[in-house]
């Protein structure tokens, strides 16, 4: 019988080397939704206006009229390469705004995703204990209404109360301009500050991370209520548990170390998917606070048909999102044992 | 010998969708130190809702009735502490499936450590494995099995397992729900013969929940068979197999397919539904010998005959 | 003598493991379960063929790759003479109609969302009507199928038919959905009936009930049944002839009432030796086999039940991991345990085929090789004896057996068993 | 009423009304009412829009940005229109786009999860892959993503959706199928000779068809949060319909003056999902008892 260790290893090494086929069908499908589905990105950009004889220069510039396997396996290049063309509306190479946005989306997904699962899995472990009593009603109403909340507007109500009515927190942005920022190591404001020893900037980076982060957060705990609550009332109704009562352990440890522990493990899995939904939420969210980041960036690439720099976006969140999921499945392995084989 | 467990008139109750189910009804049932009584029946006849009674494990849609007293004490009125600490310590539990029965995500090593420190918080963990490794060679398990987790372990090392877990605090009563159902013939031989030499060693009473008449007549000193949720009949094993007095006993032991059988003999009709109240004897519709006065009038369990047989049956 | 209605001969069945992709790429990827390694058996018209062992030995894969649910790795299987190993659609589809299953669980056999009247029209609009001459017809009128179908809920005692005909099984007793199964079955008019444990799940009290009704059936339709079980009364009553399977293959085969009287397979003895007596005046101090039933995707050498066998000899099928099962079961003695401990521990060593190793890296061999001799030569019998050399080669202590006995099925009075005792 | 669906005559669709109705008075199937009721009034006041709202909703009424009350129960936005007549016609698009989107969804999803589920091996893994690629890829993006590329307007925008539900169909229905066609009833299917198609159709079908409201109810939610994402982000439908998001998309830059023009369109959105949830977790709880066997388990243990 192999080792466990063993057998996590190989388990790692088969889910990296499945990446690769996950990532070129990403890309491919990338390439044929922006390359191959009807109108092209040239006559896109300079619509019905255009002059027909500069759109035919531009598309041969482009290697566009060269035959679609060429293409695509150039694009394969310059998508490794980090090559992804040149923003039209800010003129900076689209890999320069990616990186210089992303430590914003980073900031904010991850403050969220904390809100989400102390919110979610505390509400749900919650629900799930009191089962069919007026708590875990209350709970699963709290969860219906906060994953069907439209982000965009609950953000503008939490921004309209706490900033503009109460002025409790920041309007909009991620740094106040009154401040100089960190310098940057990370990138991330929160961070930097507290390596450089700025605590007035790292207040000020978090009092702006609050707000949309508390909009992001909440809306996916509605998610996270949710499959928590189901998974603790598997859990605590399994086998093993009652096993463990038999045994006289105490119900704390039979709750935390059994049932709890074993509900986590399909939440982590459907973690993988709320990254999804998360940056779904992100590019809404960035949006209502002015948050420069990805989403703020996507909104602007499309409000303007920036088309590089949407294929751009798409690319990298479609990285990020299998980078993310193998990430996940490779923490799921640790927590259970039985996944590994 | 003094009576271990005592159960007095108990009866459980489950609040379904459907309506109440009457899982348990009126159950009178004594364990003396030191032997193995057995609870027979067919499925659905209540027999593991008894069982998890004893140890109050029951759901929560489930009402209980009746007393349980266990070396003295008053099971049902202790509080959760009280009846947390009995549970593990003298009074064990083991079940039918050893594959779900074990956390998964834990090793085995840390089954064992977490229920020695539930019951005895002071114990380190290099203690606690000590004693493990010797309750695993009781029961014949290599102690490298404490490094595994649960899905590493074959069905019968499970079930071992599960009862080197119980065995660690020495429990005066061990419950065991079919413990052998989900195994092998061969493997079920093996648990069993395990259980009784424990048993002896560690001195133990077991009660033995189980559908196989077989298993009863082989292992246990006593036996009682139920028949939707009551006691039809109970006494001492040898003279009850010998000669059964409860019409259903006698079907049942008439239906037994064995080695020797050459006729076939089913008893007619099906059991009864446990949904919503019944009046007279339950067996009363599949019954050869039924009398009018049992459609009507449940019959009280009553001393028979000079080898204190308990029967509840009109005839008698 | 005349043809046997089915034939099987040397049936391999085996499956893939679903190990990892990367597992698989760096080797040990041909992991195989071997369900059924090597059957052969025939069933002769109108005959009861018993195959009982304990779960896991490949009873069941051989009842699904009878009716084509699996399918044969090697080995042929025939069919009143005609080869339907791999039969193309149109003869498995006929196939179907000649040799029929009934499971164990009547309730899980029948669609939740089909009234029983409806699953079995939906058998005769498929394979059409019995004919008189054993010929199908194929119909379209509805009515007619419903005619048949009442026929058949008729025949199983399913009576009124019309009443049944639009019931859903959940709302059936148990008996009554075990009569819709074997309707169905009957409605093909098969030849040979395969019953995959019939009985297991039913109570006690009721169980003789299925049994007659079987017998019943098998009079009025002059059916031959290969009967599936693991249990050996059941089995004893019902068969004619049985075959005991362990880990793939029929250990012995004969007459039920020959074998009952005397069975020569030290499994077979093991197996009835651990039935539950239901009389407490007989109780008597079993001996039973040692440990599990092992892997079947990597099943012991030579005899597949040596590890276990009471009877063993040192030609039975010594192989390295027995070396590692004899130090396990030495060391729950802690005094054997810290008397030997300069040996272990276990997962220090490592078995492949024959040869069963120990690397000692910077440790002197000598001593462990000293010891792991004298456990051998202590522990004694027919494993010591079949232990060709004990050595140390550079760092490893390495133990090497002989190869086992060719092991064949024999003719041994009046049955075939496949020990080398025999 | 409901014995006489359960018995319903073979017929699916009557069996699952039957189950529901069998339990519309436990908590779950309260839950149902109160949605489809929300649901149903919505879709009446879509339908009955243009006698019921009190103004044209293309036309300046009134001042701009007249707070709710007097003649404008909900006031008027920017552009002197009234945000409860609005409201009212844009009703029409999500119904719409629920209609068109998961009718789109479900006939790709449904096929494909059957057919994936039933058939397992190479070509399950390869389409498990390209529906995983999908499931795991931001909604919103792939949506903006085909939406831009094939433009405005409710086809368009509902085939943007369409695609990005389709693995959730395909998902749901092809682990369920994955899980029935281990039960014996299947296998005695095939072995008493049904050809594959039967199979999957008579046998198959019928016993996962209980998931498909559930994923429908869940899916139509998303479908209209999705499509007032895309609308605030300019993707939506062409200006001149009244759309919950478009009108969002050109008020929320004035929140804080005329806070209501961009309130109850959302407000209205929340309600719609909301009750959409309802009915999906209603009747998730009815129709897939899976959290119950614990207590039907020690019922029948009884």
């Amino acid at each position: 019988m192999p080792g466990s260790t063993a057998s996590l290893r190989a388990y790692v090494i088969t889910r990296v080397i499945l990446m690769v086929p996950m990532l070129v069908l990403l890309l491919t499908f990338t390439f044929i939704i922006l390359r191959v589905a009807p109108g092209d990105p040239v006559s896109t950009i300079y619509g019905e206006r255009g002059n027909p004889q500069v759109i035919d220069r531009i598309k041969t510039e482009l290697g566009l009229y060269d035959p679609l396997y060429v293409q695509f396996f150039r694009y394969l290049r310059d998508v490794f390469t980090g090559n992804m063309g040149t923003s039209i509306l800010t003129q900076r190479p689209v890999i320069d705004e990616i990186t210089s946005r992303m430590p914003a989306t980073i900031e904010l997904t991850f403050s969220s995703m904390l809100v989400a699962s102390v919110l979610g899995i505390g509400l749900g472990t919650f629900a799930g204990t009191r089962r069919d009593r007026l708590p875990d009603f209350a709970t699963r109403l709290y969860g219906a209404l906060a994953y069907n909340i439209p982000i965009f507007w609950f953000g503008l109500i939490l921004k309209l109360i706490f900033a503009v009515w109460l002025g409790w927190l920041p309007v909009s942005g991620r740094f106040s301009p009154r401040l100089s920022p960190p310098p940057t190591v990370t990138g991330l404001y929160t961070i930097d500050s507290l390596l450089a020893g700025n605590l007035p900037a790292f207040v000020d980076a978090v009092a702006h991370l609050v707000l949309p982060s508390l909009t992001l957060g909440i809306v996916l705990s509605g998610f996270f209520v949710r499959i928590t609550r189901v998974n603790v009332i598997h859990a605590m109704g399994s086998d093993y548990v009652e096993a463990a009562r038999a045994r006289g352990i105490p119900e704390r440890s039979v709750f935390f170390r059994h049932g709890l522990k074993n509900a986590l493990v399909p939440v982590i899995t459907t973690m993988g998917l709320t990254f999804a939904l998360l940056f779904s939420g992100a590019i809404l969210t960035e949006t209502v606070f002015s948050f420069e980041g990805m989403g703020r960036f996507v909104f602007l690439a499309i409000s303007y048909r920036d088309y590089p720099a949407i294929q751009g976006a798409v690319v990298y969140y479609g990285i990020l999102m299998v980078v993310i999921s193998l990430g996940i499945d490779i923490l799921n392995a640790f927590v259970d044992p039985r996944i590994r084989y | 010998m003094s009576a271990l467990l005592e159960l007095e008139h108990l009866s459980v109750t489950f609040e379904t969708p459907q309506g109440p189910v009457h899982a348990v009804q009126d159950v009178s049932l004594t364990i003396e130190g030191g032997s193995i009584v057995g609870l027979v029946g067919e499925s659905g006849c209540g027999k593991s809702t008894l069982g998890r009674a004893i140890l109050r494990l029951l759901p929560e849609n489930a009402t209980v009735a009746g007393s349980v007293r266990f070396a003295g004490r008053d099971v049902l009125a202790l509080s959760p502490k009280e009846i947390r600490d009995l549970r593990g310590r003298n009074l064990a539990m083991i079940f039918q499936d050893p594959m779900t029965r074990l956390n998964p995500l834990m090793r085995i090593r840390d089954h064992f450590i977490e229920t020695i420190r539930a019951h005895n918080p002071a114990v380190k963990s290099g203690q606690a494995l000590e004693r493990a490794k010797k309750v695993l060679a009781d029961v014949r398990v290599p102690s490298d099995r404490l490094g595994m987790y649960p899905h590493e372990l074959s069905g019968g090392m499970r079930q071992r397992v599960m009862i080197a877990l119980c065995l660690l605090f020495k429990p005066a009563l061990l419950i065991a729900d079919e413990p052998t159902t989900a195994l092998d013939v061969i493997l079920e031989a093996q648990i069993l013969q395990l259980l009784q030499s424990i048993m002896h060693e560690y001195s133990m009473s077991v009660l033995l929940i189980t559908h196989n008449l077989g298993l009863v007549a082989e292992f246990s000193d006593r036996v009682a068979v139920m028949y939707a949720g009551r006691i039809a009949e109970e006494g001492a094993t040898p003279p009850l197999f010998r000669e059964p007095r409860h019409p259903y006993t006698q079907g049942l032991l008439r239906s037994v397919i064995d080695l020797e059988t050459t006729s076939l003999y089913s008893v007619p009709g099906e059991p009864p539904s446990l949904l919503g109240e019944t009046a007279g004897c339950p067996f009363y519709p599949r019954c050869d010998k039924r009398m009018a006065v049992c459609e009507t009038v449940y019959p009280e369990p009553r001393l028979v005959g000079e080898d204190h047989r308990k029967v509840a049956c009109h005839l008698y | 003598m005349t043809e046997p209605l089915l034939e099987v001969r040397d049936l391999k069945v085996y499956f893939p493991v679903f190990s990892g992709f990367v597992q698989r790429l760096l080797g040990g990827g041909d992991a195989r379960v071997h369900a059924v390694d090597g059957v052969t058996f025939s069933i002769a018209e109108g005959e009861v063929f018993g195959l009982v062992g304990e779960s896991g030995c490949g009873k069941s894969t051989i009842a699904k790759t009878l009716v084509g649910l699996v399918r044969a790795t090697s080995g042929r299987l025939l069919f009143r003479g005609e080869d339907v190993t791999r039969p193309d659609p149109k003869t498995l589809f006929r196939l179907r109609e000649r040799i029929q299953l009934i499971y164990q669980d009547a309730h899980a056999a029948l669609s939740p969302a089909m009234t029983v009247g409806e699953a079995i029209a939906d058998v005769l609009r498929t394979h059409g009507l019995p004919g008189p001459s054993g010929n199908r017809v194929q119909t379209k009128s509805e009515d007619a199928i419903r005619e048949a179908v009442y026929r058949t809920f008729d025949d199983v005692g399913l009576r009124p038919p019309a009443f049944y005909y639009n019931k859903y099984p959940d709302e059936l007793s148990g008996g009554q959905k075990q009569r819709v199964v074997a309707a169905r079955v009957l409605a093909l008019r098969p030849q040979l009936i395969v019953a995959d444990e019939p009985v297991a799940m039913l109570d006690m009290s009721v169980r003789a009930r299925m049994l007659e009704f079987l017998m019943e059936l098998k009079a009025k339709y002059h059916l031959t049944y290969l009967f599936i079980t693991h249990d050996l009364a059941t089995a004893k009553f019902m068969c004619d002839r049985i075959g005991i399977m362990y880990l793939g293959r029929i250990v012995e085969m004969g007459r039920a009432s020959t074998i009952y009287a005397d069975p020569k397979h030290p499994y077979t003895k093991a197996l009835l030796e651990a039935i539950p007596i239901p009389d407490p005046e007989r109780k008597t101090k079993k001996i039973l086999p040692r440990g599990e039933v092992p892997n079947a995707v990597w099943p012991p050498a030579g005899c597949r039940f040596h590890p276990r066998c009471p009877a063993v000899l040192a030609s039975c099928g010594w192989e390295g991991r027995d070396v590692i099962a004899l130090l396990e079961e030495r060391w729950l003695s802690p005094e054997l345990a810290e008397r030997e401990a300069l040996a272990g521990p276990v997962k220090e060593w490592e078995a492949d085929g024959l040869i069963a190793r120990r690397q000692m890296g910077k440790t002197d061999p000598g001593p462990v090789y000293d010891l792991i001799r004298r456990i051998l030569l202590e522990s004694g019998g027919p494993m010591a004896g079949a232990v060709r050399k004990v050595s140390i080669e550079g760092t490893v202590v390495v133990v090497e057996f002989r190869p086992p006995d060719l092991l064949v099925p024999k003719e041994a009075e009046g049955r075939v068993v496949e020990c080398l005792l025999y | 009423m409901a014995g006489w669906f359960a018995r319903g005559r073979t017929s699916l669709v009557g069996r699952l009304i039957g189950t529901f109705l069998g339990q519309s008075r436990t908590i779950a199937g309260i839950l149902v009412w109160i949605g489809l009721g929300v649901v149903l009034t919505i879709l009446v006041l879509a339908l009955l829009a243009p006698f019921i709202a009190p103004f044209d909703p293309n036309t300046k009424v009134a001042s701009p940005e007249l707070p709710p009350g007097g003649a404008f129960l909900m006031g008027t936005d920017r552009g002197g229109q009234d945000v409860l007549s609005r409201i009212i016609w844009g009703s029409r698009v999500p119904l719409a786009i629920i209609a068109v989107s998961t009718t789109i969804s479900l006939a790709l999803g449904l096929p494909l999860g059957l057919v994936s589920g039933f058939a397992g091996g190479r070509m399950d893994r390869g389409i498990l892959l390209v529906m995983d690629s999908i499931y795991a890829f931001p909604g919103l993006l792939l949506a903006i993503a085909i939406a831009a590329v094939i433009g405005r307007g409710i086809l368009n925008i509902s085939f943007a959706i369409a695609v990005v539900y389709i693995p959730t169909y395909f998902r749901v229905i092809r682990n369920h199928v994955t899980s029935v066609k281990q039960e014996p009833y299947v296998e005695a299917a095939v072995a008493l000779g049904m050809p594959r198609r039967r199979v999957i159709g008579r046998y198959i079908l019928p016993n996962v068809a209980q998931s498909i409201p559930v994923i429908f109810s869940v899916n139509a939610a998303d479908a209209v949060l999705t499509e007032a994402g895309l609308a605030v982000l300019g993707l939506g439908l062409p200006p001149g319909i009244p759309d919950w998001g478009f009108d969002i998309s050109l008020n929320w830059q004035r929140f804080d003056v005329s806070w209501w023009a961009t309130f109850f369109p959302g407000l209205f959105i929340l309600i719609l999902t909301t009750a959409l949830t309802f009915v999906g977790e209603g009747l998730n709880d009815i129709l897939n008892p899976l959290l119950r066997k614990r207590e039907y388990k020690a019922g029948a243990q009884a």
